[in-house]
This record gives structure tokens, C-alpha cells and sequence, in this order.
């Protein structure tokens, strides 16, 4: 028997079930619009996909050690809300809030604390985390907005750096999704931390048994998801120049739904990050080509939902072919 | 009875006490446990040796008493103290990450690392040092653990208590998976560990293994140490008195022989599955107890699960007389075939609902009524009640989570749960794997009883002592196939492991 | 528990007749206030009306729906049995709302909705709004000038489809249009209201049009989006560029004035909120004295200014002002 | 088998004993909101404060009643609120053209049964993730509703409807009744049917319902039909009290159903939970959210004290529940 490093087991199949959807998708605007296979495009796309991306970087830590964390569009809108409160100061003439380099260490200072915050919670009360980060959503949410007393701030000055600064004509943002993502799977597959990450997610009985800090390791999961959260947060606040009241809002069910379609499971121990990079392109890529094609504006959510159930029957196709072969029965197939 | 006063030893146990919700498991218990020596810790289940290992691997703490390590005294230990202090712990319910690669299961929680990486040359090398060159499993270390036999699996636990210990290793039951081969390595792996001067205190019921290996016995009974010495000064019978607290006068009885007349109630014709089963035929006769012998991965549990429906597969099957075609567990239940499967906590227990709807679980259909399916609340309480009396168990109330019995009584409730169906044909897969020797000796007087009534009992054991005990007849199971049919008389240890271990008469 | 609250009602009513002869002073009167939602452009609305509330001496009492009809009709129905003089309600369900009022009305308490008409005005004591449908005509109607006949591709930027202003805003521009063939709606976008995903929208039409001539923001929080898309292409050009994107904006809030100031956008149609709020002030004081409204229902089109006539119109707009 | 089985006096005790109360993670937090909030605010208890938070209450209560059976499953059903918005579409649309209140209701039960059977069917049979697949429903039904409409709510309904789902009988209002009604059906069957203990065992342990020869499926199944079909029934209650559905009606709902059942101390990995235990949530989140609003809080405020209660709440509750049992 000869082996070989599997650093993220049992996700292969759903990640190419994914790619067929995507391609799928892909072929079907690029034959309904000239403008869809450019590479404009495909900056776009990247570009705007690159907020969600980085937020289901986090939640694909979070997930992977069999938690949840509904509370990072809220960390996202508090990190910046806190952001402006600590560096900003608003010129009336101008009606915008200017801005110092501060707000940076701010905001991503204030996710990792509000993550750490979850993580806590959940250790100290011993809480799920579905409570927890559904009590500091409603929390942080109205933290964030008690801040910016639910108003619309224009802001100015060098918290629009990181949204608009491109680098060989590419959107910084995407630069740093990228960097995320790949940092995300060394951390997962590379890295001892990451190691025992998934392996609290995979067996919490067995962590314990094992002498793992299962209430750090949880710590690291939930600050990285608050840390993505505030980095989301810079960019789609750099990227249209205000702080509005909807910063965020929804972001979690967007990025769990990227996590899940990209073949992290839900119950822990498995992840796939190259999946949940691709799940988070298909969902921006289904918004970019509905506009590109002039689609009905009541159309979209019927795409998203349509191309939602494919990806599932394409994935339970999948796992059928797979294991028609197996006398097991098929309840009692993992 | 202790050589060393406690703080010289290596390990020193001093009057340690524990209660859960308020009934002590623990009382004034002290042992020592010296470097070069293997102690053998025996007890029925319920006598508080789990609760002894969890304290010495720091997953609880004691109420009252300290343990001494290496001069040091301890209130409690944490994890993290035990693994830094060296001590090694084999669970009895497998501890290990499905998910993750043999090798990163051997090393957690500390992985090699480089550089802030995982340095897989590293961790492949000494799994491989511990898995084949102590153990001599060929376990590759990167598959993942989930596709591992139970025995390997097995393995892999010991090779990660090996390589975590430096000092003590404790084995809680360690030989319930593995073959014989399996097991004769873990015991030189063992004693070439007590040669290294390492403490091994090793926890089981099996009486072999206490006189093959010991060097020093300590007997625990309702949560006291009530006996112990070398293996000379107890021998076998005065040990079973010490750690029931009675006579056992069973183990010699022998099973009821099989009327000539007795109507055939399960017949199998060429049954397969394509991958673990081919080929099996055989009869199974009211009353008769058939066991069926193999190693671990023979495709014991497989013919089982193909008989109840449990898998797909052919070959035709004739149940009391009718030919038992759709099958499904459903259809099996009514029909009167009933498996007891082997994975308790897997496969059979709810443990986070009542003792009672465990027991009532397969009764559904009869505690119904009327066109709703209304439950008879009251009926099914009477009969949990009456099942929890008549197979023993023992329970702090039938509204209690089953989490809350010990295994020994999670194991009875279950059998409980099929055989009030008063099934035709039983199936009977491990029925005595992890429980006690008083629970044992009930679950055979119950085999027997039932199978003296008149039901046809498909017994799978691994314990070979049982198997003689009780079967009537023994199939032996090849590679999937039946390599063996040996009569009560012919059915000896020698033989039956011989067969299993090769599919020839040697 | 009806009749009970029926009689509560009607207590409250009897309570508040005596003052009905004492128009001078409204120092004992409460008015219930209900928003659908809180959002920028509420928070100026709200203010708005706050002012007004004050400038007539009455009492607020302050609810918001957060986009939950059922929550609007407990929140209420609450000020009702407490006993306010009147509610002034910004309707989340158009529908909805038309039970809502009348059973209030029922319950002798005078019902005003602004902002957001019901779907039957003859439910309130009084309406009075901005006209999402004028408003929406006057954009399509300038674009139309914009465009003088020549091939003209226009982007539609839509804010909540199940909302009944941003329906209308969208559904009278595109009459408007009809007339003129030479305009090309290249995409309409949905957005929720959110300025992120407006800029999502307006970059994706860009890609796909990158001759695009016109876009219709129809709410003022948009315009950020909008412009950091314009300034990423270098297409943020002022009003009389040969290369200006013409933008037609809604709202009239202090962002929406600046861009015109800054010669950014063609023409923002202004609500006037101040007004609107000082008429539902009014009318609500009236009727909860017994008074009659007439006319009852009013609709106040947007005031339609640009770069060129903001000076001169500055005085009118709320949003130009402090 | 002819004698029906009548309610064990053993069980009946059980249920109003004080241990039984206390198994209620969230009764002592609804206590103290409630006392509090009865002292700090004029009229909170007064019977027309009351009627109006029952109404509230009512559909929520009767959804989350439905996630419940979802939750006890160890699956989740996120297609309760658009399935609500589209039934109420479906129905209010029914009761404007046929003038008839009851089929008007009947097409949102329907509708809800419908989509629950659906999403049962697919997911106990076909094996698709609940999670994945719920959400496309979600994001369709939400989606059809807004076609059909065109984004309008439906209203100017038959004046029948409002009269039901404003009105009252024997001193409580209707809306209440049909809660109370889905509760007592929901807790009998959980409590007293095979499928009800089925589900329960099924959400425990999957594998061992399948070696004990318990039918798997059609628990699956229930549990999603039944969740659609709640759906469908709050719908029917919103339109009532309303005279309008809507396309976004239901949008609101799912969250704060998740908030109902988890509050109440119901398991999100099945086995756990049951309805009464779902009916103290969802008054401990219809009290917070009236009882804030009453306060005078501003919204963002109101959702400060919201989330601090639902937490610390919850941790209160675990605590006295690991005390109780005796868990470390």
C-alpha cells in the first residue's frame, strides 16, 4: 500500500461538479453576450467577487472546525463603523468624513477583536455557535448602527486606498482574495495549527481526548473570520465610497452558501478551499452576466435559485454514480 | 501488596474518590504503577476502571485523594499535563480523527513542523517506526483513517498511544478489533515497552491476557480495590471471585442440544454481495445457536447485513419456510430475523433520548394503534419497564438519556430491544464486545434460554472461549467465503483459528 | 378583547375632542409615528418630520417597522390603544396599510400616510407624498431631450422591486421613454437600495455598453456607487464633457445637491420633504381637532434642478440648505 | 388494538411538574423580560397590549413550530420564508378572485404543503443536501412570487378575512387559537405517533433508525412536509390579520423562526427539542421585540439589548439546565 499527502480529503467530486456548473454558466452568457469572455470582464468579475471571496475564506476556517459564524456581514459593517468613529473626522463642507491610514489597523484590529468576541462567548457560556454569532449579529449589527446613527457617511481619503488601488491594471482586492485564499489552504493543509483545526471540526470527542486546545483553536477560526470580515468591509466600503447602513447586510448568508457549494461540509473536518474560491466566482458570475445580457431585473433571483438547485442535483448525481457500484444501501452511504 | 510507598513509584494512586451526581464511582482507591512493569488493572464494567483511566489521562478530576508522577503530586492532571508528562492513553471507544491522515492521527497534537509546516518527512518516518517496525501493521501512514478496518484502526490508536508515551502507557481494552496475529504483536510491542522501562498499566476482562502479560494484578469492584498481587498468588478462580464477588459456576454449562425435529428457520443459498461475501449457504434450525467464526474484515457483519437487507445483494434466502425476497430491516423485523449489530454507538444506541424509547424502538409497530399510528404511552412503558427487568438493565429511570447507562447496560437494553420482539431468527454480531464479566455470563444464560425456547440464534464472535461455550455448530469465514463447518466436538480454538487465519485445515 | 380595544379607541377620541375647540395650542397632542424602515434617506425624513412636530408644539411617538408589515400593524396598533391624537405612517405594504388605516380611522383616530401612497388613498384621512410617477416621467422625459434622437444607451439602476415608489420610479420612466425609440435600455439592475450593489450594476453595464449614454440612479445613495465606477474608467466628466455620462438622480438630500453643485449629474428631481412633512403635520392636528382635510390626498411632483439653475433654485431644495 | 390509547395520567403529571418547567431553557429569561418589562412600561400588560403580541406571536410560533419537526431531524429547512411569501401571494390573489376567505386559505396551506412535500421528497429520497437545496428554494420561491406580482403586495381582500384575523373568540383572538390549536396537534404528534417518535429517533442517530428498521424516509419526509405546510398556515394567519400578501412577506421570518427554536432550547443536530419548548422562544422573542419597541428604543438599540439577550439568555438557560442535570 502506497500512500500519498491528502490535505483536504473527500471534496474532489464536488469540486468538478462545480466546475461543470460554472462552465456551463460561462459558455451560456458568453453565447448570449460579445462582452462576457473579455478580459474587462473577467477583471470585473474578480474584482467583485473578491468581498465574498475573502469572507468565505474565513467562514471555510470557521466551518471546516464544525462552527458557524452568521455575524461576519455585522463585523464587516462595526469594523467600519468603528473605523470611521476612531479615524475619521467629518468635513461639513464637503459633506464626507476624511479619513486617516488609521482606519486600516482600526477595522481589521476591530474584526479580530469582535471575532475573538464570538469565539469566547462560545467557549465561556458554552453556547453553539449558531446562538452566539445569531445574538452578536443582531448585536453588532445594532452597534454598527447605533454608531452611524443608520446614515449614509461619504467618506474620503485613505480608507479608499485598498478598494481602488489596482497593481498592473488588476484590483488590489483580488490580489489580496487571491492571497487569502492561498494563505487559507496553506494554513488548512500546511500548517500544524490548521492541521488541528480540522481536526477538532473532524471528532470534537476525540479532540478532547487527544489533549487538543480545542477553545483556542476556535479562537483562531472565529478571529480570522472577523479578520476577513473587516477586510471585506475595506473594500466594498473603498471600493463606493460611503459607510451605509446595508454594509454587510446579507453578506453571511452569501458567503455560507459559497463555503457549502464549494464542498465544505457542514458538519466539519472537510474543506475545500479551491472550492469555495470557485463557488464564490459562480455566484458573482451569475450577477455580472444577467446584467451583461440585459436580463429582466425580476429574473435574477430565478437564475440564482435555478442554477442553486442544479449545482445541487449535479452534486447528489455525482455522489449516486459514485457509489452505485457499493452494496451498502443507500442510507447508510456517508 | 504495593512494593513502593506511592510517591516512589513512577505512578502512585493515593486514596483517590469520585462521584457522578452524587453516587461515588471512585472510592479511597490507591495503586502504584512502577517503570519495567506491566499492571493489570481487571474489574466488571461499572467498577470504575474507565473512570480511572480518564482521571490519569486528565480528562476528570478527582474529587478527593492525588496522584503522584515522578515525585511530583498532583491534585489533577490536565490533557495537556498528561501528554507532557508522557502518559499515553488507548481508549476503548477509538479516539481518532476519521478525517485525518494515520500519520497526523499518531502525532496530534503535536505535529513535526519546519518552518511553520507541517514536516510530513518527518511524521511519515516515525509512523512508520511505530506502525511497522514496533507493531508490524502495514498501515500506509497517509491514508485517511475513515478508510480503515476497525482492526487497523485499532492499531492506529495503540501506535498513537505509543508514540505519545513516554513513560506510562495505558491500554483500556485494547484487543476487542484485532486478529490473532494483530494481538500477538501488540503484546511484543508490550513487553519490549515494559523492557524499555516504561509503566504500562493494561485494563481488560479477558482472562488470557491478564495471565499472559501481567506482572502485577489489581482487582477493582464497585469502585474499591479489592485484591491484587502477582499472577501466581491468584490464580484464575480466586481473581473471578475477587472481581464479581461471587461464584461462577456457568462457564461449564453446556447448551441444550437441538431437537432431531427441529424445523429448519433460515435457509441461505449461495448468498453474496460481489465485494465482501460470496457464496454462503447454510441452515440455521429452531433452537440451534450457529456461530459464525472469522477475523475481523472476513465478511461476517457483511452477511449479517445482507441477511437483514442492510445490503444489496444475491442469492436466495427462506425464512421459516417462505422465501424471504424484498428484505429490508423492516420486513425482517416482521418477519421475525433480527440483527444485533456490533457497533453500539454507531448503529444501534439514541443516546440522546430516553432508555425507554431505546428499548421500544423495534416495538413500535406493536405499541401502535389505529389508523394514526397512535402511541399506547402507557403500553410501552410497561413494556420498557418489563424489558429492563427481564435483560437486567440497569438504569437511573426509563426517562434517562441512554447516554447515562454504562456500556454494559446500553449493550443489554439493545439486546433487550430485539429479543422482546420474540424474534424467530436472532443475529447476534460482538454481543458481549465491551461488557463485564457478570454481564457476560447473563447475556449466555440468556442466549441460551431464548435458544431453548426455541429461537434460532446466527452468533459472530471474536471471543473464541464464547463461541465454544455456546454454538452449536461453527462456520468458519474465509475472504468471504465458508472455508469450515465444524461440529461442537470438532470446534476447538486451534482449529477455528486456523481456518480463519489461512481458509485450510492445517 | 375587540370590543375592548374599540372602547379604548373611542375613550381616546372622546379625550382628545374637548381640544378640538383649542386650535391654538396642540401642547396635549400626540402624534404616533410609523416608519417602514430606517434607512439615510429616512433619517433625513424623520427629521424632517421631527422638526415639524416641534414647530406645532405636539409630542412624537416614534416606531419603526424595519420592513415587516406585521410589525407596522402591531406598532400601530399599540399607538392606538395608547391613545395618540393621530398617526402619520410612512406605509411598508401599500396594501396592507389600507386596513390598517381604516380601522384606525374606526377607532376615531385620524390616520395621515406619507411619503409612500396606499394602493386605495380613499382608506386614509389624508395622503401626501412625493410623485414617484412625475418624478420618474420628468427623468425619462429629459432623457429624451438628452438624447435628441440619436442612438442613446441607458442604464436603469432599480431600487427594491417589491417597492411601490421604486416601481413607479421605473415604471413612468420607461413610459416616457416609449416615445423615443432612439433610447436603448441596456440593462436593468436590481440593487435592494444598497449603493454596493449599484456599483456592481453600473460596472457590469459599462463592460457590457461601453458606449453607455445615460444612467438613471433613482435614489441619491446610488450616486456613490455610480461615480466610483465613472472615475475607476475615467468617465467621470462634468456636466457639458463631450464625454459626460448624462445622470438623472432622485432624492434632493445634501450628497444629491453636491453632486449637481459639482456639475456631476444632469438633473436630481428634489422631494420636498420639509413641505410634505409640514402638510402631514398640519392635516394630522387638524383632524385629530375634528377638522375637516381638504383636499385629501396631495402629491408634491419632485422640483427638477441642474447644474445650471441650482443657484437659483437652492432656496427650495432642502437638501441645498445648511 | 381497537382501544385507543388515552392519555397516561403519569405523562399528564409530568407535564406541569415544576422538573418539567425547568427543562425549559428559556422560562426563566422569558420571566424576568416579561416582569421587567410589565414594571417599566405602562399598558405592556393591558388586554389590547396583549391581543396585539398574540397576533405577533401566532404565525411565528406556528413556523417555527414547523422548522422544529426540521430541527429534531438534524437537517434545516431555509424555504420557510419565501414559501410563506409565496403562499400568502398564492392565497391573497385566490381570496381576491373567488371572494372566499376559506379557499383562499386552503390554497396557502396547500401551497406550503405543496413545497414542503417537495423539498421532503427530493431531500429524503433523492439525497440532496437540505441545506444547498432549501436555499434554492429559497431564492426560487422568492423569486416566483415577485414574477407573479411584479413586486406588489395583494390586498383589498374579502372583508371576511380581516374580521377572522383581527377578531376574537372567547376572549382570546382567533389568530392565538389556531396557534394554540398547531401546538397541542404538534406536541400530540411528536408525543403519541409513530412518525412523531420516528422523527425524533431519526434526528438521534440516522444509522440506528435504519438498523431498527424504522422508516428513515418517510420522517424525512414528514419533517420537511410538515415545516412547508406551518409555512403555509403562517401565511394564512399574516394575510388574515393583514388583508395583504406579499412577495416579500415572509422575509423576515426565517431568522427569526432559527431564533424561536434555538432559544427554546431545541438542538441543531437533531434528537433534541420539542414544540413547547419552541413556543417559550418564540414568546421570548415576540416580548423582546414588542416590550424594546414599547420602550421607546431606537431600532438599532432595540437590537443591541436583543443580541445581548439572546446570548447571555441562552447561557443562562444552559446553565441551569447542566445544573439541573447534574452535567459538569
Amino acid at each position: 500500500m502506497s500512500g500519498r499527502w491528502r490535505p483536504l480529503t473527500r471534496v474532489g467530486a464536488q469540486v468538478w461538479s462545480l466546475v461543470a456548473v460554472l462552465a456551463l454558466v460561462s459558455v451560456g452568457f458568453a453565447s448570449l453576450s460579445d462582452r462576457f469572455a473579455d478580459l474587462d470582464n473577467l477583471r470585473n468579475v474578480l474584482l467583485q467577487a473578491a468581498p465574498t471571496m475573502i469572507g468565505a475564506v474565513g467562514m471555510t476556517l470557521v466551518i471546516a472546525a464544525r462552527g458557524i459564524d452568521l455575524s461576519i456581514g455585522a463585523i464587516a459593517n462595526l469594523a467600519l463603523a468603528l473605523a470611521l468613529l476612531g479615524a475619521g473626522t467629518r468635513s461639513e463642507a464637503a459633506l464626507a468624513t476624511d479619513t486617516t491610514w488609521l482606519v486600516y489597523p482600526i477595522a481589521i484590529a476591530s474584526g479580530l477583536a469582535l471575532g475573538t468576541l464570538n469565539a469566547v462567548a462560545t467557549n465561556v457560556l458554552r453556547l453553539s455557535a449558531l446562538i452566539t454569532t445569531l445574538g452578536t449579529l443582531t448585536l453588532y449589527r445594532g452597534l454598527g448602527l447605533h454608531i452611524t446613527a443608520a446614515g449614509l457617511i461619504a467618506v474620503r481619503g485613505p480608507i479608499l486606498a485598498f478598494g481602488r488601488a489596482q497593481l498592473w491594471g488588476i484590483g488590489v482586492p483580488v490580489f489580496a482574495a487571491v492571497l487569502m485564499a492561498v494563505a487559507g489552504w496553506v494554513f488548512l493543509s500546511e500548517t500544524p495549527t490548521g492541521r488541528r483545526l480540522l481536526a477538532v471540526g473532524g471528532s470534537p470527542r476525540s479532540a478532547v481526548e487527544t489533549g487538543l486546545r480545542t477553545e483556542r483553536l476556535l479562537v483562531v477560526a472565529y478571529a480570522a473570520s472577523g479578520l476577513c470580515g473587516a477586510i471585506a468591509g475595506l473594500i466594498l466600503v473603498g471600493r463606493v465610497g460611503v459607510v451605509n447602513p446595508d454594509l454587510g447586510y446579507g453578506m453571511e448568508f452569501t458567503v455560507i452558501t459559497a463555503v457549502v457549494l464549494g464542498g465544505t461540509s457542514l458538519f466539519g473536518g472537510r474543506a475545500s478551499m479551491f472550492g469555495t474560491v470557485l463557488a464564490s466566482l459562480l455566484l458573482t458570475t451569475i450577477d455580472n452576466g444577467m446584467t451583461l445580457i440585459g436580463a429582466d431585473p425580476y429574473a435574477y433571483d430565478v437564475v440564482r435559485g435555478v442554477i442553486l438547485l442544479i449545482a445541487v442535483s449535479a452534486d447528489a448525481a455525482s455522489a449516486h454514480m459514485r457509489s452505485r457500484r457499493s452494496p451498502v444501501i443507500p442510507e447508510l452511504r456517508a | 501488596m504495593t512494593p513502593d510507598p506511592p510517591e516512589r513509584a513512577l505512578l502512585g494512586v493515593a486514596s483517590v474518590g469520585k462521584s457522578f451526581a452524587g453516587i461515588p464511582v471512585l472510592q479511597d482507591v490507591s495503586f502504584t504503577a512502577d517503570r519495567g512493569e506491566i499492571l493489570m488493572l481487571v474489574g466488571e464494567n461499572g467498577a470504575g476502571k474507565s473512570t480511572l483511566k480518564n482521571i490519569l489521562s486528565g480528562l476528570i478530576a478527582p474529587d478527593s485523594g492525588a496522584v503522584h508522577f515522578a515525585g511530583r503530586t498532583l491534585a489533577a492532571l490536565s490533557p495537556a499535563d498528561a501528554d507532557r508528562l508522557g502518559i499515553g492513553t488507548i481508549h476503548q471507544e477509538l479516539s481518532l480523527f476519521e478525517n485525518l491522515s494515520v500519520a497526523e492521527n499518531i502525532h496530534l497534537p503535536r505535529l513535526p513542523q519546519r518552518f511553520g509546516r507541517v514536516d510530513r518527512k518527518r511524521m511519515e518516518a516515525q509512523s512508520r517506526a511505530v506502525l511497522q517496525d514496533r507493531l508490524g501493521a502495514a498501515i500506509d501512514p497517509w491514508t485517511p483513517v475513515e478508510e480503515l478496518s476497525l482492526g487497523e484502526r485499532q492499531m492506529v490508536e495503540i501506535a498513537k498511544a505509543i508514540h505519545r508515551s513516554s513513560s506510562l502507557l495505558i491500554l483500556d481494552e485494547p484487543t476487542t478489533c484485532l486478529s490473532l496475529p494483530e494481538r500477538a504483536r501488540l503484546f511484543d510491542a508490550v513487553r519490549r515497552l515494559r523492557d524499555h522501562r516504561y509503566a504500562i498499566i493494561y485494563i481488560t476482562h479477558f482472562m488470557e491476557e491478564v495471565y499472559e502479560l501481567a506482572d502485577r494484578i489489581t482487582v477493582l469492584r464497585d469502585g474499591r480495590v479489592v485484591g491484587g498481587g502477582t499472577p501466581r498468588d491468584m490464580p484464575q478462580e480466586a481473581l473471578m471471585r475477587r472481581m464479581v464477588g461471587r461464584d461462577l459456576a456457568e462457564l461449564t454449562t453446556v447448551p441444550a442440544a437441538v431437537a432431531d425435529d427441529a424445523p429448519v428457520m433460515l435457509e441461505v443459498d449461495r448468498l453474496g454481495d460481489g465485494v465482501a461475501v460470496h457464496e454462503v449457504s447454510f441452515c440455521l434450525h429452531a433452537g440451534e445457536i450457529l456461530g459464525l467464526a472469522g477475523l475481523m474484515g472476513a465478511g461476517r457483519s457483511e452477511v449479517a447485513e445482507l441477511l437483514v437487507g442492510l445490503r444489496h445483494g444475491e442469492g436466495r434466502v427462506t425464512l421459516a419456510g417462505r422465501a424471504f425476497v424484498e428484505r429490508s430491516p423492516r420486513m425482517a423485523l416482521e418477519r421475525g430475523l433480527v440483527l444485533v449489530s456490533e457497533d453500539r454507538r454507531r448503529d444501534q444506541a439514541f443516546l440522546n433520548r430516553a432508555v425507554r424509547e431505546n428499548l421500544s424502538a423495534a416495538m413500535l409497530p406493536v405499541v401502535a394503534s389505529g389508523p394514526l399510528g397512535l402511541l399506547a404511552l402507557d403500553r410501552e412503558r410497561q413494556a420498557a419497564e418489563q424489558a429492563a427487568m427481564t435483560f437486567h438493565v440497569d438504569h437511573p429511570g426509563l426517562e434517562a438519556f441512554m447516554l447515562a447507562l454504562s456500556g454494559g447496560n446500553q449493550q443489554k437494553a439493545i439486546v433487550g430491544r430485539w429479543l422482546q420482539r420474540a424474534p424467530r431468527v436472532c443475529i447476534l454480531d460482538e454481543p458481549t464486545k465491551g461488557v463485564d464479566i457478570g454481564a457476560r455470563a447473563e447475556m449466555h444464560r440468556l442466549i441460551r434460554e431464548q435458544a431453548a425456547a426455541g429461537v434460532a440464534f446466527l452468533l459472530i464472535s471474536s471471543d473464541l472461549p464464547e463461541m465454544m461455550a455456546l454454538a452449536h455448530r461453527v462456520l468458519v469465514l474465509h475472504k468471504g467465503r465458508i472455508v469450515g463447518a465444524l461440529s461442537r466436538a470438532e470446534a476447538e480454538a486451534h482449529r477455528i483459528l486456523a481456518l480463519a487465519s489461512t481458509g485450510r485445515v492445517s | 378583547m375587540r370590543k375592548a380595544y374599540l372602547q379604548i379607541g373611542l375613550a381616546a377620541a372622546l379625550l382628545t375632542a374637548p381640544t378640538a375647540f383649542d386650535a391654538a395650542s396642540a401642547k396635549d397632542i400626540t402624534i404616533g409615528v410609523s416608519f417602514d424602515k430606517i434607512e439615510p434617506f429616512r433619517v433625513a425624513e424623520k427629521k424632517a418630520l421631527t422638526d415639524a412636530i416641534e414647530a406645532a408644539h405636539a409630542k412624537m411617538d416614534f416606531a419603526n417597522a424595519d420592513k415587516d408589515a406585521q410589525r407596522q400593524a402591531s406598532q400601530v396598533d399599540t399607538m392606538v390603544s395608547q391613545g395618540v391624537s393621530a398617526i402619520i405612517a410612512i406605509p411598508w405594504d401599500i396594501e396592507a396599510a389600507n386596513d390598517l388605516a381604516r380601522s384606525t380611522i374606526a377607532a376615531g383616530i385620524p390616520f395621515v400616510s406619507l411619503d409612500q401612497a396606499l394602493s386605495d388613498l380613499k382608506s386614509v384621512t389624508y395622503h401626501i407624498g412625493g410623485d414617484p410617477c412625475a418624478d420618474g416621467k420628468v427623468a425619462g422625459e429629459f432623457f429624451v431631450k438628452a438624447a435628441a434622437g440619436k442612438p442613446f444607451k441607458l442604464l436603469e439602476l432599480q431600487g427594491g422591486l417589491a417597492n411601490d415608489n421604486g416601481i413607479r420610479r421605473s415604471r413612468c420612466l420607461d413610459d416616457a421613454l416609449k416615445a423615443a425609440p432612439n433610447i436603448t435600455i441596456v440593462a436593468q439592475v436590481p440593487t435592494d437600495w444598497n449603493p454596493q450593489k449599484a456599483l456592481d450594476g453600473t460596472e457590469n453595464a459599462l463592460q457590457a455598453h461601453p458606449d453607455l449614454a445615460g444612467i438613471y440612479a433613482p435614489w441619491n445613495d446610488a450616486l456613490q456607487g455610480v461615480f466610483s465606477v465613472l472615475k475607476a474608467k475615467n468617465l467621470l466628466l462634468p456636466v457639458g464633457d463631450p464625454k459626460h455620462i448624462t445622470i438623472v438622480s432622485i432624492d434632493g438630500t445634501p450628497l444629491g445637491c453636491k453632486a449637481v453643485r459639482d456639475r456631476l449629474i444632469d438633473l436630481e428631481i428634489a422631494t420636498p420633504l420639509p413641505e410634505m412633512s409640514r402638510r402631514a403635520v398640519a392635516a394630522a392636528i387638524k383632524a385629530s381637532q375634528g377638522g375637516k382635510i381638504e383636499p385629501q390626498a396631495e402629491f408634491l411632483p419632485g422640483i427638477p434642478y441642474g447644474p445650471d439653475n441650482v443657484k437659483a433654485m437652492a432656496s427650495k431644495i432642502w437638501g441645498c440648505q445648511g | 388494538m381497537a382501544d385507543l390509547p388515552t392519555a397516561p395520567p403519569r405523562v399528564m403529571r409530568r407535564g406541569v411538574s415544576l422538573a418539567a418547567l425547568l427543562k425549559l431553557p428559556m422560562l426563566p429569561v422569558l420571566l424576568v423580560a416579561f416582569l421587567a418589562l410589565s414594571v417599566s412600561i405602562d399598558g405592556f400588560v393591558s388586554a389590547a397590549n396583549l391581543a396585539n403580541m398574540a397576533r405577533l406571536f401566532a404565525p411565528l410560533a406556528i413556523a417555527a413550530i414547523g422548522l422544529t419537526f426540521v430541527f429534531l431531524l438534524g437537517e434545516i429547512d431555509l424555504s420557510i420564508g419565501s414559501v410563506l411569501s409565496l403562499a400568502s401571494v398564492l392565497g391573497a390573489l385566490t381570496m381576491r378572485g373567488t371572494a372566499s376567505v376559506w379557499l383562499g386559505v386552503m390554497v396557502m396551506v396547500a401551497t406550503g404543503a405543496l413545497i414542503g412535500a417537495l423539498n421532503g421528497a427530493v431531500i429524503a429520497w433523492f439525497r440532496f443536501s437540505a441545506f444547498v437545496y432549501t436555499l434554492g428554494v429559497l431564492v426560487t420561491a422568492r423569486a416566483i412570487a415577485m414574477l407573479i406580482t411584479g413586486g406588489h403586495s395583494v390586498g383589498r381582500l374579502p372583508f371576511g378575512a380581516l374580521r377572522f384575523g383581527r377578531g376574537t373568540f372567547a376572549g382570546l383572538p382567533w389568530l392565538l387559537w389556531i396557534a394554540i390549536a398547531v401546538y397541542a396537534a404538534a406536541h400530540l404528534f411528536l408525543r403519541q405517533t409513530v412518525i412523531g417518535r420516528e422523527i425524533a429517533l431519526v434526528g438521534a442517530n440516522r444509522r440506528a433508525a435504519v438498523f431498527a428498521g424504522l422508516r428513515v424516509r418517510r420522517a424525512r419526509f414528514t419533517g420537511f412536509l410538515v415545516s412547508g405546510t406551518l409555512a403555509g398556515l403562517a401565511a394564512s394567519c399574516i394575510v388574515l390579520r393583514l388583508g395583504s400578501g406579499g412577495p416579500i412577506l415572509g422575509d423576515n421570518i426565517l431568522l427569526m423562526a432559527i431564533a424561536a427554536v434555538v432559544l427554546g432550547g431545541t438542538s441543531v443536530f437533531g434528537g433534541e427539542g420539542g414544540a413547547f419548548r419552541t413556543v417559550t422562544g418564540a414568546l421570548v422573542v415576540v416580548t423582546l421585540d414588542k416590550g424594546l419597541n414599547l420602550l421607546g428604543l431606537a431600532f438599532y438599540d432595540q437590537a443591541i439589548v436583543m443580541g445581548l439577550v439572546i446570548v447571555l439568555g441562552s447561557a443562562l438557560g444552559g446553565y441551569l439546565y447542566r445544573r439541573r442535570t447534574g452535567r459538569a
